[in-house]
């Protein structure tokens, strides 16, 4: 029996339905994320789990206690928001204690606790501030001292990254990664951004329309995506039609070149299917696994920093190109022509078009 | 920016507001020195001060006024708080109620008070002294409702309330805990701008105290208005410094309840 | 959350304003249909307005009510752009400014004009009756400032006022254009809220006619409260469903102007 | 002489100075990018240009005029700002058009430019549309072709993407390179995203507390970069100490591994300098051009989609490498002892430390 089951989920308002059959199990200390595009439904099974909206269909148990019925303040969850939610007339020491405090425990306890979670976060010294003297990273740390300090059994962080720069961002994932880690917390986190639960995440549901499209280790999911859908939410990806000549022998055409996968094709001679590659899994420099190749012309060269993203087209179809930038490489001419290799197992196959 | 254009209009907005107010009231506080002939002084004060008429109705007034903030307060705050949570589509119908008193003239409630508790009807609340204060403090909350209303929810309106009250019931508090300790404090500035109204509203009302027959400072200015020259000149400067050192505490106030300053961008 | 909590709350919100203004008003309605013996009828509807007397002044009022509106919006929207764009930190005093004439009662106001503007006096504006006209047109505007400021204050207040104003000049237009073309357009709701309260109090508005003398409606309704007892609580119950015609207006253009909307989040 | 000349820009408020001894010079057509990070004054000399703020000393010339003196209404300059700031109660086309009306242009001349300008940002069937009707993005779009309808001599975007998200961001970035390009309009592009600067600039200006820190290329900005500020700013480092122990044969040790590099070092015998490598010129397995090595342990393995991060100590030194995911490679194992190839003119020396 999982930690935190989540069973048959519905949640539709009057006129739309947000979630639709929503099953997970999630077990004790693990790190799930949920992802997708806004308006998938995954802020709304949180808030069933936290108790903010009632499910119109479906149970949430944890711990092996069904926990629908209970009201959002019964039910010892911790919660992280985007918007820190720092209540602003309280200190940092306040705002952590304001659980304890509500719990009527011994003034003496909750300042030991206090003291705890500030070491934790590493803000042992800000515990007399007022939020509004922090900044967006530090109120964030203090947000989630403050859901940690009640010792909730399950942990929801709601995007609570979203508001951040870019560097901070990545730190402050890395911490909650290291805390949620030594404290051995189950948590649920949501993000639209794909590149934070790849890198955060034990698990990760990814979701569309209100309902689940696979649920993985971070590695499967980008390397195994079971639908169309989560093959190009995660990452990037080219799309390439191409005609099965020989199902046998796994040959293709793209645009009269010539392809050759290691596996036979489902498919009879002459379908047009779709095929998928990671721009990453493309090199302009053949390696000791790359058995095919393609020829494009170069449309664009994009410098984006430590890659270097170059535009192909192969007759109609685009073919985008990622490389680390290197000081010595040869500079990449527009309208050039140039020859790709990749590895026949980097191929995705997505099936008929 | 053209700082010109600026000073001007700082400029201008000071002279019209040194024309509409300025004026008037200097022109007010010039005759309530001239009570003794020939001379300046503050005779006139001397006298409306020392009168025990003065002091009695002030002070009953006094109490009026802090009774009415409390029952508006506590009237207020969790409606405010509650339908910004829950009744966003409420509010244009709640604004309009409280925009009533506005519109409906005092001598319309009053009388309506009167003809539903007099002494012969089903709940006689002017038989008794006590009972009519209750029923003043009920007016005056309702004349006050606007102004309270308008305050606290602009307070309210600097704070995430949906998202402080996910974050405190998360955290085990209940909706009591949370108005207590989160809203009200936060809301308090708002609050104190909304009963420094209210407090000059009733003491400066008229007409419900003298239908219901009360000893207020309303009727007490009238009277002196209709019978003497220099003295209300006096009772009005004095109202008006009340005024200010009100609104000095506010401002007080305000300043040391800078975290709810908006973050700055460059 | 409880959706029962929230029913009970609901009901209490309705129940105190019942008893608070639905009762009184009920009250006035029943006794303002009992003019004939024995039954219910309009006929002191019919009574009021047929009279000329009643005629002439509203109409009177509703003249000086648009005047102060045109002088209100044209003094109140420049200046409350300008104080937020540009003078931030002048808003509280700009606010206490607005609301110097709910402390200061009207009588001080109307007690300085005289003094300030009389024959005598350097600007004898109360000489001719145009001018003395234009005089109550200040006072009015006085009194309905701090709604109106209010009013266009929070309209502005959804606005990103500093960025527009720089998108437009970077687009060639000057700070007239500006107000004109845009910040006017998005605060017309704003306006015609203030617009309907500065009606409202004009209308109803007793002290400054009768101080000055001029034909005015407050004067009329106080002369009918002191002399009849149907027709006053006919005129209530007749302001009181022109209030409620206003405020159907301003929902309706409300619901029109729904690009003001803030985006909903999920 | 340069299109728009900056020249000796200070801005300073009563008790900080912004910006100080600014000079750039813009050629016509260029698209240039401020990057630094917030509060490092770029936003100001934007603001300067465009007439909002005044400079306290210098002179800003535009095709040879001096405009300090001129109010933003007469400069003709095209502004787009991070919260679009589009008109609520004008429709699209009419937001577009706002401009040419002010200038009182005819109306078929307006409803032709409107049409071509909608066009442009491929949004034609929307004009008749409110902007809170729109999304972020299109929002966006329509702010650029009010800009640019009025012919500007100069665009100016203020962070115009900060508020978008990150799909959104990358497309629409391209179309705003792309409809520059095709227009060749002079730009300045404000941004704190350094991916943004280096995919869409000609040249990048790097800013840190109100002075210039290198005016470059993206490709000089990312790989000779001038000061260790830039180093650190724009892109990922590790930056390692190392004691010179042979300086003519450029001779290092760090944590007692050696290296050579293929150039002497200005520095005695014995000196700790600090060195500075790219996550992504670090490789797991040997290169052509790979002639330096160090052994480190495995910390932390960390898949960011396209990219397998690994976190190494080399003693008592971080060393963080970045390298393309591939389905087949062998997992990397937490306290695994590797060996890291890389090139020796790869290395940036940030001298003595």
């Amino acid at each position: 029996m999982a930690f935190l089951e989540l069973e048959h989920l519905h949640k539709h308002y009057a006129t739309q339905t947000v979630v639709q059959d929503f099953n997970l199990n999630v077990e004790q200390g693990e790190f799930i994320s949920f992802l997708g595009p806004s308006g998938c439904g995954k802020t709304t099974v949180l808030r069933m789990i936290a108790g903010f909206e009632t499910p119109s269909a479906g149970q949430i148990r944890i711990d092996g206690h069904d926990v629908v019925r209970l009201k959002p303040n019964q039910r010892n969850i911790g919660m992280v928001f985007q918007s820190y939610a720092l209540f602003p007339n309280l200190t940092v020491a306040q705002n952590i204690g304001f659980g304890l405090s509500v719990a009527r425990q011994p003034k003496t306890q909750i300042k030991q606790t206090v003291q705890e979670m500030l070491a934790l976060i590493k803000l042992a010294d800000l515990g007399e501030r007022y939020p509004f003297q922090l900044s967006g990273g530090q109120q964030q740390r203090v947000a989630l001292a403050r859901a940690l300090a009640i010792q909730p059994k399950v942990l929801l962080l709601d995007e609570p990254l979203s508001a951040l720069d870019a560097k901070i961002r990545v730190a402050l994932r890395e911490d909650i990664r290291a805390i949620q880690r030594s404290l051995g917390i189950t948590t649920i986190f949501v993000t639209h951004d794909q590149e934070e639960a790849l890198s955060i995440s034990d698990r990760i549901v990814v979701m569309n329309q209100g309902h689940i499209e696979q649920v993985d280790t971070p590695l499967a999911i980008y390397n195994q995506p079971s639908t169309r859908f989560v093959a190009s939410f995660v990452g990037a990806l080219n799309i390439l039609n191409a005609t099965v000549s020989a199902p046998e022998q796994g040959m293709l055409q793209i645009e009269n070149q010539t392809l050759q996968l290691q596996q036979p094709l489902p498919h009879p001679m002459g379908t047009t299917i779709q095929l998928a590659l990671r721009p990453e899994a493309l090199s302009l420099t053949p390696k000791e696994n790359t058995d095919q190749t393609l020829v494009g012309q170069v449309q664009q060269v994009q410098f984006l920093g430590s890659v270097l993203r170059v535009q192909l087209k192969a007759g109609a179809q685009n073919l985008v190109l990622d490389q680390f930038n290197q000081p010595q490489l040869i500079p990449i001419q527009v309208g050039q022509t140039l020859k790709v290799y990749f590895a026949s197992n980097q191929v995705l196959l997505l099936g008929a078009g | 920016m053209n700082t010109m254009t600026s000073r001007i209009w700082s400029w201008l907005v000071l002279l019209v507001a040194i024309i509409y107010f300025g004026l008037p009231l200097l022109g007010t506080f010039e005759f309530s020195l001239r009570m003794l002939r020939g001379t300046y002084s503050f005779e006139a004060y001397r006298v409306v001060l020392a009168d025990p008429q003065f002091q009695a109705t002030f002070g009953y007034s006094l109490l009026m006024a802090c009774a009415t903030i409390v029952m508006g307060v506590v009237l207020v705050v969790p409606t405010a708080y509650w339908v910004r949570l829950k009744l966003p589509h409420w509010r244009p119908i709640i604004e309009f109620i409280t925009l009533l008193p506005l519109v409906i003239p005092a001598i319309v409630i009053v009388f309506g008070y009167i003809r539903l508790y007099n002494t012969s009807s089903w709940l006689p609340l002017t038989g008794t002294a006590w009972s009519t204060d209750l029923l003043m403090v009920c007016g005056y909350t309702t004349l006050a409702l606007p102004y309270l209303y308008r305050a606290v929810d602009t307070g309210l309106r600097s704070l995430d309330i949906a998202t402080l009250t996910e974050a405190a019931e998360s955290l085990g508090a209940s909706k009591f805990t949370l108005i207590w300790r989160i809203i009200l404090p936060n809301v308090s500035v708002a609050i104190l701008s909304g009963a420094f109204l209210t407090f000059a509203i009733v003491i400066g009302e008229f007409v419900l105290a003298a239908l219901l027959n009360r000893p207020a400072f309303g009727p007490y200015m009238q009277l002196m208005g209709a019978n003497r020259a220099y003295e209300p000149a006096a009772l009005a400067v004095i109202a008006f410094a009340l005024t200010w050192l009100c609104m000095g505490l506010i401002q007080l106030v305000n300043r040391r309840q800078r975290h709810l300053a908006v973050p700055q961008h460059r």
